[in-house]
């Protein structure tokens, strides 16, 4: 299919129409196609039940296709499906680790991030050294630079436990290598998890591939719903994770005395679970297989090697672009400034050292103008990343990120409504 | 807040072009550091009061227009005031003053400098006197 | 709105006609009316985004309607917006608090549940016993009794910190008066948590009202989507609760030394929350005002009732069910049994004592029955709730539980469906 | 499932009202509780394994129709088997020798017995030898 041909699932696109809409924002979340709609109006209207208990008909309905759902998007990434947790996002099962693999670290023991994670692969093991006063090292790498398997090992002891990376900037774009990674770590013992959250929806991802002993990703930012994820972890690894939530549906007994735990998936799912979710999921996984994800990969490719193109060509006076250069290893995320606000540095800011006129435009502003001007939809701010933000020695960026849906078209749009924000609020 | 308004307030743009009672306060009487969540933008409020009087007021924001603009604008509004009055001066108000229609994610733009100084009084009754750090 | 009139509003009765089904199983979940299914549409078609951050117009529409919905669930059970977290379920809102308000608590401390606890109010306060050795204690009332004021003043002691009660028992039906609890907790200085699962679906709920500290409840039992649910908590006490899980939007900055968090709610919703489930839960609420709650609770107490006659007309052999037998003070739940089939006891089970024949029909084949003659939907097994299956003395029980939509023709399906499974299995 | 096949099925109804080897063997070899989340349905089977070949089977349960014809006619199936053949049965086969249509609740009826005895010869396998207690 092509970009165009893809656009005609998007109701949204329908409503807002050719020009009306470019929505660039894609990194953050996802528009839907009327599969997924469908999907989830399906369960509503159809066979709207409880899953796993029911013995009758709407009942077995829900929980077939809730179990198909599992095994399918297991299947995407290679997966058997009681390899498959389902959770709310990508932020939930990185905690859901933190929680359950640090119940097993000690003082001392070490986890390596690097300072181009998100938030949510940041603060919960930050959490976690408050509780256990495990360490936490960074690897630090120059925005330009994916992470290299040596800088894991440079930071590898003999107490490190857990290394927990991004396979993909949310902010750079930047690919990283996580089978080379991924062996770099086994060889030294400790656990692999990735962030599957940019990866996942935008390349082919195969766990047996990479190795990795856990790996999460969020619906929402792959066509599907919002409120489902999933943590995927070796068959061998979930049955040795302690369980992290309590309650219905996990358990297999429970007395006043104590409670006994029920096979993997399904201990780590308390309660009920969003059942529409899953399945709408399932059928977003659906529509990005029939697109093949080789396809979608070299399609969002295509669009930031145009996207560097334009910026050459238009050569913006100030705009500076992070992320590495080559393309190989670049997802369709596009971060930049008109002009670096530098970062706020109490220190620096005594009398002398006010200077008011900082030569840049404020991300909220070029996102305001590009919004109000040629419908461009982009995200502007810390994006999560904070840590890489001071790292890159400022104090927000504004992003473009690409999907299957976007086209040219909509790169020189960007371009067209960078260019109405100098206009408006250039120095 | 339509293309219109935001595009061409000239209010906004006098405002976020040239601040008024941008800087330090030497010898403020409390001060305050506040960050938008939203992108990471911080501002640094200086108040001197004078028993129930906010006798003057300084403030340094890398902002965007609007954090700016609406801190202009309410250094302007505050100073001369009492204690009482700037802590009855509702989020209403001063949004109204920006006399923009802005999204929620804006809004919390808008409000950052208001935030502040009514942390900044809370502070100050408090008998709180060094600068927070965060 | 009659129920009849009610019914009209949901299309998979629609789907099924009057004479196809009889969905009886309410207290697991319930059935979604188009504004509901609508209102989850219109955001996937008309302002898909994420929310808080976007300074574009998807991103603002998004973020409005998704505060809307919060101020609106919040004021539904007389809370102010701030104090409505917004969780998948019951369940995910008893484990934030087992693990936040368990982080302050010591060994020894003392923790009183009840016998008629949901394991998602049972799982969660014995994982915390496993990690504080905190001591659990349970109110043990027999089925025909609710849970007076008095048995909770009896466990009570000066090491008591939190009292976890159900306001509404999802197997007896029994409904406890939490205010006059909430009173004798507060009293001894104790924090008071409410499972609302099986009450704010099902009648007139205002915290301010019961005083309590703490009330859960789940979005899918009250006509809204899966994988969304509420933790509302006094603003005080959820300025003073730890946070839970980590990551995006419940942060203000993070280094990588550490991080501040935001405000309430937010500090509690970490990752991209469900916002098409927010919004639907929103329009659940609506819907349910139209009724009025008072009319929710009237219609089902008439329909337990008109159950209890049936019960009695019917004289079925061997029929025997559980719950209070004042209407007052019982919801539209009801367990029975026809012939009870003892709890498992493995000391009595040597070759001398086995009665093969125990008179009875088990609830998996009542169900079954009832499904495929009468198109009678009901729910079979421990409930979740096998402490209280225990105190029973059985292996398990059948539950009929009713909403907005069922009617008295129902409650005659019901019997008939249970005759059918006599004729079928009866012994 | 069809309604005619569950509500008419003979052969579940022969077994279930007659399970074939119910009852405790005094002196088996090795003795597994299973339960079945589901509805808390508990099974005891005992197995008499004599080198390769298991000898006799015998089990208690108080479960529904299919999970109790679901034992008696595995019990039925596996006596004489060798532990091999027993490991190679595949749940499919189970299944299909009940011959109803069955949805997932009441699969897992129709397989605790299964689990049970699969359960039953790993044990046995490890060398272990005392019941199970849950
Ligand atoms: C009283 C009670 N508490 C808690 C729950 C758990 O609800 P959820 O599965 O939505 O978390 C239920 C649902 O069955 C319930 O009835
Ligand atoms: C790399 C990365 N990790 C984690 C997340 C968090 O995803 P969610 O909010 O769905 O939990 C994101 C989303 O922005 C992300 O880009």
């Amino acid at each position: 299919m092509e970009s165009n041909e893809i656009r005609e699932h998007f109701p949204i696109f329908k409503r807002f129409g050719r020009e009306g809409i470019v929505y660039l924002d894609n990194a953050a979340t996802t528009q839907k196609p009327t599969e997924v709609i469908e999907a989830v109006v399906d369960f509503y209207t159809n066979y709207c039940s409880n899953v796993h208990r029911g013995v009758y008909r709407l009942g077995e309905e829900a929980t077939e296709k809730f179990n198909k759902a599992r095994e399918n998007i297991g299947n995407f990434i290679g997966a058997k499906d009681n390899e498959i947790v389902f959770v709310r996002n990508t932020t939930e099962a990185l905690n859901l680790l933190a929680n359950s693999l640090g119940s097993k670290l000690g003082e001392g023991d070490e986890i390596i991030l690097s300072n181009s994670e998100h938030h949510s692969n940041i603060v919960p093991w930050q959490m976690l050294r408050e509780r256990k006063n495990v360490k936490i090292k960074f690897i630090n790498s120059k925005h330009t630079e994916t992470i290299k398997p040596d800088d894991v090992a440079d930071l590898i002891t003999k107490k490190t436990r857990i290394v927990s990376l991004t396979a993909c900037s949310n902010i750079l774009g930047n690919i990283n290598d996580m089978k080379e990674i991924t062996n770099v770590v086994h060889d030294s013992g400790a656990i692999m998890i990735v962030d599957g959250a940019q990866s996942v929806p935008h390349m082919p991802v195969k766990v047996k591939d990479i190795g990795c002993d856990y790996l999460a990703f969020s619906g929402h930012k792959m066509l599907g719903p919002t409120g489902i994820g999933c943590l995927f972890g070796r068959e061998e690894s979930l049955e040795n994770l302690p369980p992290f939530l309590g309650g219905g549906e996990m358990i297999r007994t429970v007395t006043k005395e104590g409670f006994t735990c029920e096979e993997i998936p399904l201990r780590f799912e308390a309660g009920t679970p969003n059942i529409e979710g899953a399945i709408g999921l399932s059928a977003a996984v659906n529509f990005l297989k029939r697109i093949g994800m080789e396809n979608v990969r070299q399609h969002e490719k295509e669009l930031i090697t145009y996207t560097m193109k334009q910026e050459e060509e238009n050569n913006i006076k100030g705009l500076v672009s992070y992320g590495t250069r080559n393309m190989d290893r670049r997802a369709g995320i596009y971060a930049f400034n008109i002009g670096e606000i530098p970062k706020f540095d109490r220190e620096n800011l005594s009398d002398g050292n006010i200077s008011l006129k900082v030569q840049a435009i404020h991300p909220h502003d070029l996102s305001s103008v590009a919004d109000r001007t040629y419908g461009v939809e982009l995200r502007s701010g810390h994006h999560c990343a904070m840590p890489m933000i001071q790292d890159l020695g400022v104090t927000a960026a504004t992003r473009a990120s690409f999907y299957v849906y976007n086209s040219r078209d909509d790169v020189d749009r960007l371009f067209d409504a960078i260019k109405a924000s100098v206009k408006r609020f250039g120095l | 807040m339509t293309d219109d308004e935001y595009i061409n307030s000239e209010i906004l743009d006098e405002h976020f072009r040239t601040p008024r009672n941008f800087g330090v306060l030497k010898d403020c009487t409390v001060e305050i550091i506040e960050s938008n969540p939203t992108c990471g933008d911080t501002i640094v409020v200086d108040l001197k009061i004078n028993g129930e009087t906010i006798e003057d007021v300084k403030y340094i924001t890398r902002g965007c227009s609007i954090s700016t603009a609406a801190a202009s604008m309410l250094s302007e509004t505050i100073i001369g005031k009492t204690l009482k009055e700037v802590e009855n001066l509702s989020k209403a108000e001063v949004l109204s003053n920006i006399g923009l229609r802005l999204g929620p994610a804006r809004e919390r733009c808008a409000l950052i400098s208001y935030d502040a100084v009514q942390k900044g009084i809370k502070k100050h009754l408090k008998g709180g006197k060094e600068a927070e750090h965060f």
